[in-house]
């Protein structure tokens, strides 16, 4: 093989489908991911290098306005740690670098996968293994919150009052999934 | 004391059952006593038992804040083993077991300890080194214990899913033959019976709120909700309460206080013929002479004196069972019901003097205290008679936590690479 | 299951998310290496454990993932309040007033 | 014909709709909608079940969730049986089949009803008093012979095949209980604007309005306006509305959890449908409409088939449209009887006599009798019944004595009066209080933001009750912030009081010691146990109950909790609330394992985590093994080897050629930051300053106790990043670990973490080619010697995509170990593989992992050592940096147990015949000849055979070992005695040559 010549990746949850007539349990697109940690006076800095802006509220998250940042979102996990994720797979490490102020980014694309939740079902197929209030005024679109699915860790993003993006480490994947799938089966809306 | 006998029982059924005599009385405590107990529980007294019984010690009262048997000796899932890796515990807890044999004779009642094996789980490699590595220590204390394969494991106990697809299938276990349970009410009743037939005083709904200690710092009795009551040596066995007692006296315990539960379902005709405990799926059951399984839980993460604990508990120590026993997903919940245990750093119990003369304590059971009762009790009754612990007690002293010589059987066990 | 209060989300959430971690104003000898062995015993196994008013640690682990102190009343297990890690004690006024609060 | 006690016109089944089903064999016709009681009882079947103890023969006492006695088995199929079902919450469905439990050999006829004529000799407690001579005869005779009695219905024996489901939900108002008084009040609250979940345990909404058909609200009659309040809620898109779902656990901050059961009723239910469905319930505010439950009257046989609870028959009849009897008898000590009698006697049915315990009824009573033609006798009891398998007749005497006189019946209703359902308001941990003049226990001190309505608040009137509904439902909604005003007005009108009646015996109950008057239905716990248990000393209610089981069978003493403690308070000539009362503990109703673990079963039970490499693995016929929630690849077998040849071909290929492993699972945290290395410095017993980015170096992480938590191996990226490996089992907590000191302890210090565990899939390739083997593949990096040496850690790329590569050894042999971006995990070890075996190397797994290690004397944290074991025990005392001032664990080291002399060290051991492989976990002993017990020094914690040093080999911590080389020591097995030789821990290549390749 050339050594120039990059082999090929692997997803997680390749070729799985889930759900039923009320919700579609699908994974995710690729994308890339950073963990972001900064002490404030970092915020503005790397928000700009980022062309999003670090949300400071708990649980909620941004989307870039800028062009050429978008698909890009920052989601509030902690009173100093983001989850920036960019769905065309930008190198999100490098734009940070040389940015002023003492922060942590590091490079998490492949460490977390997505499942994308949605239709009519969403909520109620989540809130089986979620004991967070998933209601609208609890938790709008935008609401972003590293929380439970069952027995897994997730972070759980609102895309849309009917979709939303469960955010989960690869090797937990395949069992938020099937947890998705079985909730999925016959949902109480 | 009237005994106990079928001939006893045949004669009251002619009679209409009308000539039994109180199992205990309700006196008024006395002013003073030689020895008080804290602490009506099978530990407490079984302490005041043995104290009458082999040391000559029948001024006695045990105090009791509720009613007695109603801690913890009340509220376990009865479990009896004493197939523990250190010499130390293997010590105390086959102590316990040797008495456990013969103890209805003993007490003339009949604590239907029942030798129907404890069998322990393995799941995994690291599962396997350390059952085995108990099995030869306690073959070499004279505890037994001995190794199963799946399927002698599942011929034991044929419940037992030991299927390799299961999430973590058996790889083997470790089964003491005799342990097994016992009836927690009768161990109480049966101790309160004999320790009242030897003259001691059970004082039942009397909560103590107050140690009193002399100018030199010697206990000089306790201060009761009725009243003062004295004596040179008082021995806290108040399981789950232990810190607060000892706060009473000015002595700051290495213990915190936790919500253990526990459950039974309703009563199916047996199903399952032993104990059954896995460390890695988390859960231990057996089924009761009624026909119950009884099924413990963890304890909740924070501490608590609420003696209830959350439902998230119960799920995950039944998803553990409905994991090892698939045909047991339909069995229904009947009962569930919380304890308060302390525990101690090393999670060994701790059976000493204090630092304030006359004082003795026997706390830290954690969740498994009840296998211990009269072993524990017994050398107890040995270190308040003497002023100087037992033998087989010796090592569970205080001291400990400061020297770091602890007894810790969780830690050997742990968690793997 | 609880419901506490996350000083750092600023929201009540589902005890799942949080992981008790002991004792709370348990201060870690700064030159530990010179205390006594009594003293390293009332530092890391000595408990208050108290019945009713402790002060406690938490950790919003599967939360925001910081720890934080609670007073909590362990015989009814209500939170008196919760505040951020590294604040002092609060004190008996602090307290009333919060319980106060929290009962209406 | 759906039984021929059905009354044309009665009740509200629809009689065309029939199904059929089939109890102990035969076939029954019912009506959809019916229960298996009702359907069983309008075919005239009386006889359901066995008693516990006596096996007396029993019919239905109830109609509801209180039911003690018609408990049955129902079957889909063999892996969905179902025993103990009340066949009074039992909804029938076409071709169900029920069969009777606790007899044999047939139900009619049953041996173990011998037990009732030896009942006598069975008092309460008997077996604490006996079966104790000869001690041997306890378990192999007595105790055989008692379990074997026990238990009611049969457990499944095969896995269950139904799901279940779970959901947590919030809202503003819980309403529990959908009788009139919670369907106001969820109503009120729902008109005022908040989020109302309500939920009750029948099919239908209206609780007590199934029977009471006096009732009028809004002038309509009560169940139809429960239908269409429940409706009009459902409706709305703040309320949901469940039914056939019980509130079973009340759990502090307002966490209710409910059993919904979603297909129990179903004859062929979707199989997307789960079984039954948890809801967790977090509410703001729960409003208890909980009603109350009728007890019996406690006189001689007061069990046999046929006497039930007059709402039991009043149900029947008015719900159900089934005549419970052709000639009814009324014992009763309330007006609440009457009020069944009457609506029998309206639909034709004889009742032969209201028996009023009472001088006086209730207003309105006697005269309604007297117009209706029954016979009423106040001052009189029903003192004994007769019939075998039904009541045949009961003996009427007056008060005390006198003029006894035997009346035929073929059914008996009897009414005791009420008691308040305070089950969930004491699960709140409310607390209780007596009310004297009515003589309840009803709710006094609550402890959540709760209330209690209605029935189970001890409200008597209709209106009040409703008014009492909405005014809660208001106070709920403002509580929570509503805004709006219900402005909801309900008339009601009708209905009985809830309170008057007896608690306790009757006449009729003894004092004769002989009579078996029951209390505990189930548990067959009489009147005469209660008192013989006061009489032994039991003094408290808690006593009393577990002497004589009173309240502890599956019904969990819903009938007779109130009257125990009667009984017991009246042998004591105390007041009830001086004799105590039993807590009420979840469930209220008993609830299947299955509906609380709901998802977690099968492949839910636990996640199971695989690397990116596991399908690879798999492919290769990798053996797996368990590793906390990993399955890791443990050997890889080829064809006809097993585990043992596959191992030692494994091990002999990675030190002879090289080995390909999958290291993903170990733990990974980057610790980034100026403050880096000074955390690191108090993380690990090591220094961490000097260490120059691109090296790496071994680390050891002790707790504040001093004993080892995790090892790994800790490379410096860049100044202020650093690449932690951790365990594979410890990676979780080694990071809260570390969190805790830097967030509580450290927190001025200016570093984060962050796990990569999974951002990284790592390939080890291990052995004399495995640079030959990667070197083709590297860019960016040079793999000499010289550029990078053992204990280097470089970024450069490999197959194209970014790497972190280290250059580390857990074998002894030279060898990288590849961080590869997860995704490419796979296609990265793919191309080494591709290069690897045509070197002929091999794909290893952990077991030749544990051998090369072993063979090399490092340890593995858990195995080698377990949480007794310092650095020094484990002969680590080089990695300790001896000049900081501190780190986690520096003090605890310094412990007085922790330097002693006898501490038990780790050591290598070698058997004197080469051959014999000692087990894990064998003890070492200095003399084998000791008796039992002996003094044992320590134990082996590895050992392996060792292809490549054609021996056994073994590490064992041994107390004092390090002073005892080359001694002689035993480990005793069971058949024989084993005799090692103490050596150093390095079994092979003792120099450590050829990590340097």
């Amino acid at each position: 093989m050339a050594k120039s010549e990059a082999v090929q990746p692997h997803y997680p949850l390749e070729g799985r489908l889930g759900g039923s007539a009320f919700v579609s349990v699908s994974p995710g697109e690729p994308a890339s991911r950073l963990a972001l940690r900064a002490r404030p006076e970092a915020l503005a800095s790397l928000s700009k290098a980022l062309g999003v802006k670090l949300p400071e509220k708990p649980k909620t998250s941004t989307r870039a306005t800028a062009v050429k940042a978008k698909g890009r979102r920052a989601a509030w996990i902690g009173p100093d740690e983001w989850l920036v994720i960019d769905e065309n797979g930008a190198d999100l490490l490098a734009a940070c670098d040389g940015v002023d102020g003492v922060f942590s980014a590091v490079d998490v694309s492949n460490r977390n996968t997505a499942i994308i939740v949605s239709g009519a079902g969403a909520e109620a197929t989540i809130s089986a293994g979620c004991p967070q209030n998933l209601s609208m005024d609890v938790f709008p679109v935008g609401a972003c919150s590293r929380t439970l699915l069952g027995k897994t860790e997730i972070i759980l993003l609102r895309e849309a009052e009917d979709v939303f993006r469960v955010e989960v480490w690869r090797s937990f994947s395949a069992y938020a999934f099937a947890f998705l799938a079985d909730s999925g089966r016959s949902p109480m809306m | 004391m009237r005994r106990y006998s079928i001939f006893a029982v045949a004669r009251e059924t002619m009679r209409g059952h009308k000539g039994w005599p109180k199992q205990w009385t309700s006196p008024e405590p006395k002013k003073q006593y030689d020895v008080i107990i804290i602490g009506a529980g099978g530990h407490g007294l079984g302490t005041a038992f043995y104290l009458a019984k082999e040391h000559g010690i029948t001024n006695i009262a045990v105090v009791e804040k509720g009613w007695l048997g109603g801690g913890n000796t009340g509220r376990n899932t009865t479990i009896i083993r004493s197939n523990y890796l250190y010499d130390e515990s293997a010590g105390l807890y086959n102590h316990a077991m040797k008495m456990w044999d013969g103890l209805s004779q003993d007490l003339n009642y009949n604590v239907m300890y029942s030798a129907r094996g404890v069998m322990m789980l393995a799941h995994n490699v690291h599962d396997v080194q350390g059952a085995k590595r108990h099995i030869h220590a306690n073959r070499l204390n004279g505890v037994q214990n001995e190794w199963l394969t799946p399927e002698q494991a599942k011929e034991y106990c044929p419940p037992l899913n030991i299927s390799q697809t299961a999430r973590y299938p058996v790889m083997g276990a470790a089964l003491q033959r005799c342990g097994g349970n016992a009836r927690h009410d009768a161990v109480a009743w049966g101790y309160a019976r004999a320790a009242t037939d030897r003259g001691v005083d059970i004082i039942q709904n009397c909560a103590v709120t107050g140690i009193k200690r002399s100018a030199n710092g010697a206990v000089e009795g306790v201060e009761t909700t009725r009243g003062f009551i004295g004596a040179k040596k008082v021995g806290v066995v108040a399981a789950g309460h232990s810190s607060v007692l000892m706060e009473m006296a000015g002595v700051n315990m290495p213990l915190e206080s936790y919500p253990l539960q526990a459950l039974v379902s309703e009563p199916v005709k047996p199903i399952f013929p032993c104990v059954v405990m896995s460390n890695t799926v988390h859960a231990y059951i057996s089924q009761s002479d009624k026909g119950e399984l009884v099924i413990g839980a963890g304890t909740d993460q924070y501490t608590s004196y609420s003696q209830a604990g959350g439902l998230h508990i119960l799920t995950h120590t039944l998803d553990a069972i409905c994991e090892m026993f698939p045909i047991f997903s339909r069995m229904k919940m009947l009962r569930s019901w919380g304890g308060t245990v302390d525990v101690t750093p090393d999670r060994s119990p701790i059976l000493a003097k204090t630092p304030v003369p006359g004082l003795y304590v026997n706390c830290g059971w954690g969740t498994g205290g009840f296998k211990a009762t009269p072993g524990s009790a017994h050398v107890f009754a040995h270190t308040i008679a003497n002023d100087a612990p037992h033998a087989i007690n010796a090592p569970f002293n205080l001291d400990r936590f400061r020297t770091g010589r602890l007894i810790d059987e969780a830690a050997a066990a742990a968690v793997a690479h | 299951m609880l419901l506490i209060h996350c000083p750092y989300c600023d929201e009540e959430r589902p005890e799942l998310e949080f992981r008790h971690a002991g004792e709370a104003h348990i201060e870690r000898p700064t030159d530990i290496k010179s205390i006594s062995d009594e003293e390293f015993m009332k530092f890391f196994f000595l408990r208050d454990n108290p019945k009713g008013v402790a002060y406690e640690r938490w950790r919003h682990m599967h939360g925001c993932g910081r720890f934080f102190n609670a007073v909590r009343d362990t015989v009814s297990d209500k939170f008196v309040m919760t505040y951020e890690a590294g604040k002092p004690r609060p004190d008996g006024d602090e307290l009333r007033a919060k319980s106060k609060e929290t009962n209406q | 014909m759906s039984g021929a006690n059905r009354i044309a016109g009665a009740g509200r089944l629809t009689p065309a709709k029939t199904v059929r089903f089939t109890f102990d064999g035969e076939i029954y016709t019912a009506l959809e909608g019916d229960t298996l009681a009702s359907a069983l009882v309008a075919n005239g079947v009386h006889l359901m079940g066995r008693s516990f103890k006596y096996h007396r023969a029993r019919g239905v006492l109830g109609a509801g969730a209180e039911e003690p006695n018609a408990l049955m088995g129902i079957e889909r199929d063999r892996a969905r049986r179902q025993p103990n079902v009340r066949a009074t919450v039992q909804e029938v469905f076409e071709g169900m089949k029920a069969t009777s439990q606790n007899r044999w050999p047939s139900l009619a006829f049953d041996i173990g009803a011998v037990n009732n004529l030896m009942s006598p000799f069975f008092a309460a407690g008997f077996y604490y008093k006996t079966f104790m001579w000869p001690k041997a005869a306890w378990q192999k005779l007595y105790e055989p012979i008692i379990r074997g009695a026990a238990g009611l219905g049969v457990s499944p024996d095969e896995a269950d095949t139904d799901h279940y489901a779970s959901r947590y939900v919030h809202c503003d108002v819980l309403v529990i209980g959908g009788g009139v008084c919670g369907l106001s009040a969820a109503l009120a609250a729902a008109k005022s604007g908040a989020s109302v979940v309500i939920c009750d345990e029948q099919a239908q909404m209206g609780g007590a309005l199934a029977y009471e058909n006096g009732v009028t609200l809004y002038d309509e009659a009560g169940f139809d306006w429960a239908g269409k309040t429940a409706a009009e809620l459902a409706g709305m898109d703040n309320v949901r509305v469940l039914t056939r779902t019980t509130a079973f656990g009340y759990y502090v901050q307002n966490f209710v959890a409910l059993s919904e059961r979603v297909t129990d009723h179903l004859a062929e239910p979707d199989a997307d449908l789960p079984r039954e469905r948890l809801w967790q319930v977090r509410a703001k505010r729960v409003i208890i409409a909980t009603g109350a439950i009728e007890r019996h009257m406690v006189f001689a046989n007061n069990d046999r088939p046929g006497i039930m609870l007059s709402s039991a028959a009043r149900t029947f009849l008015n719900h159900y449209g089934v005549a419970v009897g052709t000639k009814v008898g009324v014992y009763t000590a309330n007006d609440s009887a009457y009020e069944t009698a009457f609506d029998l006697k309206r639909v034709g049915v004889s009742v032969e006599a209201i028996v009023d315990c009472r001088d006086n009824p209730g207003e309105g009573k006697l005269s309604t009798a007297a117009d209706l033609g029954i016979t009423v006798k106040t001052g009189h009891s029903v003192t004994n019944t007769k019939g075998a398998r039904r009541i045949t007749a009961m003996v009427v005497e007056r008060n005390g004595g006198g003029g006894a006189k035997t009346i035929a019946v073929d059914a008996l209703i009897m009414s005791a009066g009420w008691t308040p359902s305070v089950h969930m308001f004491s699960q709140s941990r409310g607390k209780v209080a007596w009310d004297a003049d009515t003589q309840r226990f009803l709710p006094g001190d609550y402890a959540q933001d709760c209330v209690s309505i209605g029935a189970c608040n001890g409200t008597e009137d209709l209106q009040a009750s409703v008014d009492e509904a909405i005014a809660a439902g208001e106070f709920a909604a403002k509580a929570v912030g509503g805004k709006r005003a219900a402005n909801l007005k309900i008339a009601a009108s009708g209905g009985g009081g809830w309170s008057g009646g007896v608690a306790g015996s009757a006449d009729g109950a003894g004092p004769d010691t002989t009579v078996k008057a029951f209390v505990d239905f189930q548990n067959d716990v009489t009147a005469k146990d209660i008192r013989l248990a006061v009489r032994e000393g039991m003094h408290s209610i808690e006593h009393v109950k577990r002497f004589t089981t009173n309240g502890m069978a599956s019904d969990q003493g819903k009938t007779s909790n109130i009257h125990g403690l009667a009984i017991a308070a009246d042998a004591l000539s105390r007041e009830m609330p001086a004799v105590g009362l039993t807590t009420f503990r979840p469930p209220y109703t008993p609830v299947t394992f299955g509906s609380i673990v709901n998802h977690g079963r099968g492949q839910l039970f636990d996640p199971t985590r695989k690397t990116p490499m596991h399908g690879w693995a798999e492919e290769h016929g990798a053996v797996f093994e368990d590793v906390s929630q990993w399955k890791r690849a443990w050997y890889f077998p080829r064809i006809g080897e097993d585990m043992h040849a596959a191992v030692n071909r494994e091990c002999k290929t990675v030190r002879e050629a090289a080995g390909v492993f999958d290291a993903s699972t170990l733990g990974k945290i980057e610790v980034v930051g100026p403050d880096a290395a000074a955390f690191l410095d108090l993380m690990y017993t090591n220094g961490w300053g000097k260490l120059k980015p691109g090296r790496c170096k071994y680390g050891i992480m002790l707790r504040e106790d001093g004993f080892i938590y995790d090892d790994g191996v800790v490379a410096r990226i860049a100044e202020d990043r650093f690449h932690v490996t951790t365990t594979t089992g410890g990676a979780p907590r080694v990071l809260h670990h570390m969190e805790d000191y830097l967030q509580t302890e450290f927190p001025h210090l200016d570093v984060w973490l962050t796990s990569t565990s999974e951002q990284w899939a790592v390939i080890a390739v291990q052995g004399p080619k495995a640079r030959e083997i990667i070197e083709p593949l590297v860019e960016d990096i040079d793999l000499s010697n010289e550029a990078m040496p053992h204990m280097s850690a470089l970024e450069g790329k490999i197959c194209g995509v970014p790497t972190r590569l280290f250059r580390v050894s857990f074998t002894g042999e030279a060898g990288y170990e590849v961080n590869v971006p997860a995704d490419f995990g796979r296609a990265v070890w793919e191309a080494i593989w591709e290069r690897a075996e045509p070197l002929g190397a091999c794909a290893y797994g952990t077991e030749t992992m544990h051998v090369l290690r072993a063979e090399k004397g490092f340890i593995i944290v858990g195995q080698d050592t377990d949480g007794t074991v310092t650095p020094q025990d484990a002969g680590l005392s080089w990695a300790i940096a001896k000049s900081k001032p501190d780190y986690v664990g520096i003090r605890g080291l310094m412990r007085p147990d922790l330097v002693a002399d006898d501490r038990k060290q780790l050591v290598g051991l070698k058997t004197k015949d080469a051959n014999t492989v000692l087990e894990e976990g064998a003890q070492v002993v200095a003399d084998p000849n000791q008796p039992i017990p002996m003094k044992m020094l320590g134990h082996v914690t590895s050992s392996y055979w060792s292809e490549n040093c054609g021996r056994s080999i073994a590490m064992a911590l041994v107390a004092g070992g390090r002073a005892k080389m080359g001694e002689t020591l035993y480990v005793p097995m069971p058949d024989r005695t084993i005799e090692v030789e103490v050596t150093g821990t390095v079994f092979f290549d003792e120099k450590g040559e050829r990590v340097n390749g």
